[in-house]
């Protein structure tokens, strides 16, 4: 691994203990065609313009930083938001499908497939998929397709191709089986499209480095605020995109960084190493090593594991993560509704209720926050209205 | 040399290797199958334990894995059936690293060892990531049997298979397990194989006939024939029924 | 009026002979209030730098021009498309409501209410009113409250009071008429946050103002792509706001302008002068002067008037409106979504559907043309879904 | 001065003003209904026309509007309906200003004279856009009545005051026809229009029971009662609940 905190992985794709590339051998060369064609892109300037003028001229970024006031003057705090629910399809899982869409027709290969959980990734790969001419198919459990129809159509609409599955608990992780399954037949003119900082080496780096965007211009946007340095920098977690993202410009310095995860899929805290989808992380898994499923008010953060790099983070102490519960987050959500005018996510609204909770407590007075207000809620406002309605799960 | 290898290899000289593939504890009976399976003609076993993400196998060996799962199946009941039964053939046990990872790597190895397993399959993990099995493999001498596909460059063809134990899985197709036709790119990916080593190698991966399992062991040391007979047990808790669909597939190899 | 071809407007309000002041008596001390308000605010550097800086921080501009590269091809046309739709709450809608919030504020009041139709301009109005803490109630025909019945919830979650309007034909005309009725009862403390071009002088030109900020970041980004004066300006119209906006940046230029209506909503087209909601200008309305209902598959189109500049800049010839057919848009939304990975609002599509058309014809092979593309498609999916389905309206 | 005005200050030496409100074709029989009125003892009727958005009406008269234009009801089939009655008292058509503009001014205020209406009130056009009404209504001879409301600043009560023709319509509070409690703001603005005008003054809108009446007629000439009375005929056809509605209204004031 490199010096920098958030660094390069080793060869091995480690991020300490964490990482790797446990894949079918069928895979292990398109993983490795996936690495050599990342790091020229990485490295080849025009890549990198491209990918900064997409994300400008298509994506709408840089997306602002914006001050809190009145959440700051409820909470007695400073608090900031970056505000990913502006990037086009409303979350900065745009960032990264961009990358790889672009790295995909680099490789020269024509299709991509994604697997998608609430429908935001998928709804991001089939818009960066119909950017630029790439077929699509995304795999979404049969469990979401329903609780997510909209999104299914929303991806139809882009021109992409869903397939529902039907195995295992027909949500997010096994749409990722499926599509892993699905990779293994047709590698040779398709890639991949990874929704997070997960799965095989050099998926978690990749996703991060092409994420971390959202922390490059945070912090020169903080810097211009006055505030190079805040105090915190929280995110919530899932596979833990977002939250690369935006450590990525604050771990070297001093912030204090903050992962915050869906109690009932809390990997850090009530999981145990293992090895699933490619990568050995912190795994929810049972006394025999069977994954367990996540449960969450939000199908973002149903995912029973976490990116590598953060099980690393969490091992080295660099950043800390916490649970909060679905009582905690409707209201979180409510009140940013509230008081800023910001319906954010309900994955986002974790962050939001972390730092409601530990206002005066775990964060002092006064500190500064920034936190990454990774996506909007719109498409989480019927599952609210029934949840407040008690008609929700 | 594995003891995996040692009787693989003497077996060569004899015939073409005929390897089913059975779901541990899929059915009550599970076990019954398995000497079924012995009486049809099977010179080896593939035992699977089961894993909740199985990211290798089709629906059929996935269904299989759910209803293992629900019965209960651990690697401590399959380990505890296979000791208890003696099978007379080889057992070659399939996993998903997890299974295997979670327990220990040292005890897991162990465990399967000393209920008469003399080799493992582990599909998720390849190459570059087999070592700390391996290492735990060779105390009590488990082989560990490695993949390669019809994607697997030449450079890659030669290390991977010089580290495979016991015998060589070249994957017919670019595919999970299940159904399919033709015999995909298998004769490539075998003479590949041959041409870096003399380890047995088995073709596996979408077997799902007599006809071609014999047109396929032509060119190759044996096959491994998973979905077609899982299915069997899918449809009929009846040994003999199993044995009767196995019997076909040894008759195609003599 | 002033010379330039968007300028003010004269003493009594009037763009030519269309736009003036119809207002009770009651309410015509606030009209003037708000003028007064108005012309100091915006003469006001901090009032501006405010305002400029909430649209930046808070409502995610400079939104970006994308051109639109594989729809360009199809069409023969050089394309571009300013980012509306990438604005905070998802339209150009957010531009006006942060003018008028911060207005009110200003003037020292404490509420505002607000007419909505298909609840974009409502949602706006409650995201600026929970930014600034102001009280905001919205009224919106019944009927609408139905139909987009999560948008209303949306404006509950930010605080925000509905009405639904039992009044006349339950939608977005009755709405403005209650919202009016109300004003009348609260003016006092109550600001009333019109949100098109319409309504009586100084609101036509207010919004216009506000919403100038399209066209003044358009036609920057124009010159920057080396298109300072596109051949074609094309917007959607209902009250025509963000036709106004973005023309105001093209107006003294050579660009053609184009409005682009709903067939069953073109007052430009069909209608008739005369004087609604305190302007005067082309309305829909029967042998006898009564309005009549506009009929459209969008409801942010589904107006019998248009706002009184446009009235004028069609009867001078400065801008052309043509109208379009629901079957036309739908076409036109899947086209949009498919090439360019950009599902637009259906009033949206309005604009597109008249390019897909005209291509080659009103529009030559080989012109540069900028869309302004006005808000996403989210809130319209279910709709358009029930409407392939055959199921729709 | 307006023929209008003429018989109002002929009126006000003798009473206060009993000024009843009545939506056109409300009712198949509407014209009775305005005879009812009169016959309990209206000074002066206010006629509306009915408009598709009032946006000066509460729900009542409304409710009434959408009868009429349901039942056809238009300029000219009002005209020709207070044309035919010949009714005793002055007529003041209420109605929108789209109404009379889409069939033009000189037009509409023609045929609204020749009906026999002797003013009219335009609610949604404010001082500064009356000019071309007044213009139209000068030939004819109708007089333009204009509205103050309690927002009304002192300096514009005066232009406004001085520009109305027939009387001065006070608005007793800032809101929307229909019931309301209490007296509003009506004896400020009445005596902000008194101080620079000797035009009657009719107080109207919210002025509900005859109690309501009579305490208002103390500062003011006269009141106008429209929701109150409408409802009756929304609930009954029969002229003579409506008059018997109306009486206690005049006896109020007398
Ligand atoms: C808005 C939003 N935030 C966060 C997440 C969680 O993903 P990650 O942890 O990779 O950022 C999701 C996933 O769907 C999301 O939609
Ligand atoms: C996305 C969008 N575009 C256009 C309109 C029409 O309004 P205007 O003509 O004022 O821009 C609306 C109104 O709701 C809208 O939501």
């Amino acid at each position: 691994m490199s010096d920098a905190v958030m660094g390069r992985p080793d060869e091995s794709g480690r991020f300490g203990e964490f990482g790797g590339r446990f894949v079918p051998e069928a895979l292990v060369p398109a993983c490795l065609e996936v690495e050599e064609a990342f790091v020229a892109a990485w490295g080849d300037p025009a890549f990198r313009d491209e990918f900064q003028r997409t994300l400008q001229e298509f994506g709408g970024r840089p997306t602002p930083v914006t001050p809190l006031d009145r959440l700051s003057a409820r909470l007695g705090l400073r608090v900031y938001a970056k505000r990913e629910d502006l990037a086009h399809t409303g979350s900065h899982k745009l960032n990264n499908v961009v990358g790889q869409a672009l790295l995909t027709r680099r490789m020269g290969k024509r299709r991509i497939i994604a697997e998608t959980g609430a429908g935001q990734h998928g709804v991001a790969t089939a818009t960066a998929a119909a950017r630029f001419g790439l077929a699509c198919t995304v795999f979404m459990g049969e469990v979401d397709t329903v609780r997510q129809a909209l999104n299914v159509f929303r991806m139809e609409l882009l021109g992409a191709t869903v397939v529902p599955v039907r195995t295992g608990s027909r949500t997010l992780k096994d749409a990722v089986n499926e599509a892993l399954r699905e990779w293994v037949t047709c590698v040779e003119d398709t890639h991949y499209c990874l929704g997070s900082v997960m799965g095989p080496h050099p998926f978690p780096w990749m996703v991060r480095e092409f994420q971390s965007v959202i922390g490059t211009e945070a912090s020169a946007q903080m810097r211009d605020l006055g505030v190079p340095a805040p105090d915190f920098v929280v995110a919530c977690v899932g596979g833990g995109s977002n939250a690369a993202g935006i450590f990525a410009g604050f771990a070297d310095g001093p912030s204090r960084l903050i992962g915050v995860e869906a109690r009932g899929g809390s990997a850090i805290v009530y999981g145990a190493p293992g090895i699933l989808h490619g990568m050995r992380s912190l795994l929810l898994q049972d006394d025999h090593g069977q994954i367990t499923e996540a449960e969450s008010i939000s199908a973002g953060l149903d995912y029973p594991g976490i990116g590598p790099e953060h099980a690393y983070l969490a091992s080295t102490g660099r950043a800390q993560y916490y649970p909060v519960g679905d009582e905690e987050v409707i209201d979180a959500l409510r009140l940013l509704s509230e008081v800023e005018g910001i319906i954010p996510a309900l994955e986002t609204a974790h962050a939001i209720a972390w730092l409601v909770r530990e206002a005066g407590r775990e964060v002092p007075r006064g500190s500064s926050v920034l936190v990454n207000l990774s996506g909007r809620g719109d498409k989480d406002v019927a599952q609210v209205r029934d949840i407040l309605r008690g008609e929700g799960d | 040399m594995t003891e995996l290898e040692r009787r693989l290899r003497a077996l060569r000289d004899q015939r073409r290797a005929f390897v089913p593939y059975l779901m541990g504890g899929m059915s009550p009976r599970w076990l019954d199958h398995l000497e079924a399976l012995v009486a049809a003609g099977a010179d080896a076993l593939e035992v699977g334990l089961p894993f909740s993400d199985p990211m290798m196998d089709g629906p059929v060996i996935q269904e299989a894995a759910l209803r293992a799962l629900a019965a209960g199946t651990t690697i401590e009941t399959v380990a505890t059936g296979i000791a208890e039964r003696h099978l007379p053939v080889p057992v070659v046990v399939m996993t998903y690293y997890n299974v295997v990872h979670h327990l220990g790597l040292e005890r897991a190895a162990s465990l399967l060892s000393e209920a008469g397993a003399l080799g493992t399959i582990l599909p998720d993990v390849p190459l570059e990531e087999i070592g700390p099995w391996k290492d735990a493999s060779a105390g009590p001498g488990l082989a560990t049997v490695l993949l390669i596909a019809p994607s697997t460059p030449p450079a890659r063809v030669a290390r991977v298979a010089g580290a495979s134990e016991g015998f060589v899985y070249a994957a017919a197709r670019m595919a999970v397990t299940g159904h399919a036709e033709g015999t995909g790119d298998a004769q490539r990916v075998v003479r590949a194989i041959r041409a870096v080593t003399d380890t047995p190698t088995y073709v596996g991966i979408g077997i799902s006939t007599p006809a071609h399992a014999a047109a396929t062991a032509e060119w190759c040391d044996g096959v491994i024939v998973g979905s077609a007979l899982v299915e069997r047990v899918l449809e009929s808790d009846d040994p003999a029924a199993l044995e009767h669909a196995a019997r076909p597939f040894r008759a195609a190899l003599d």
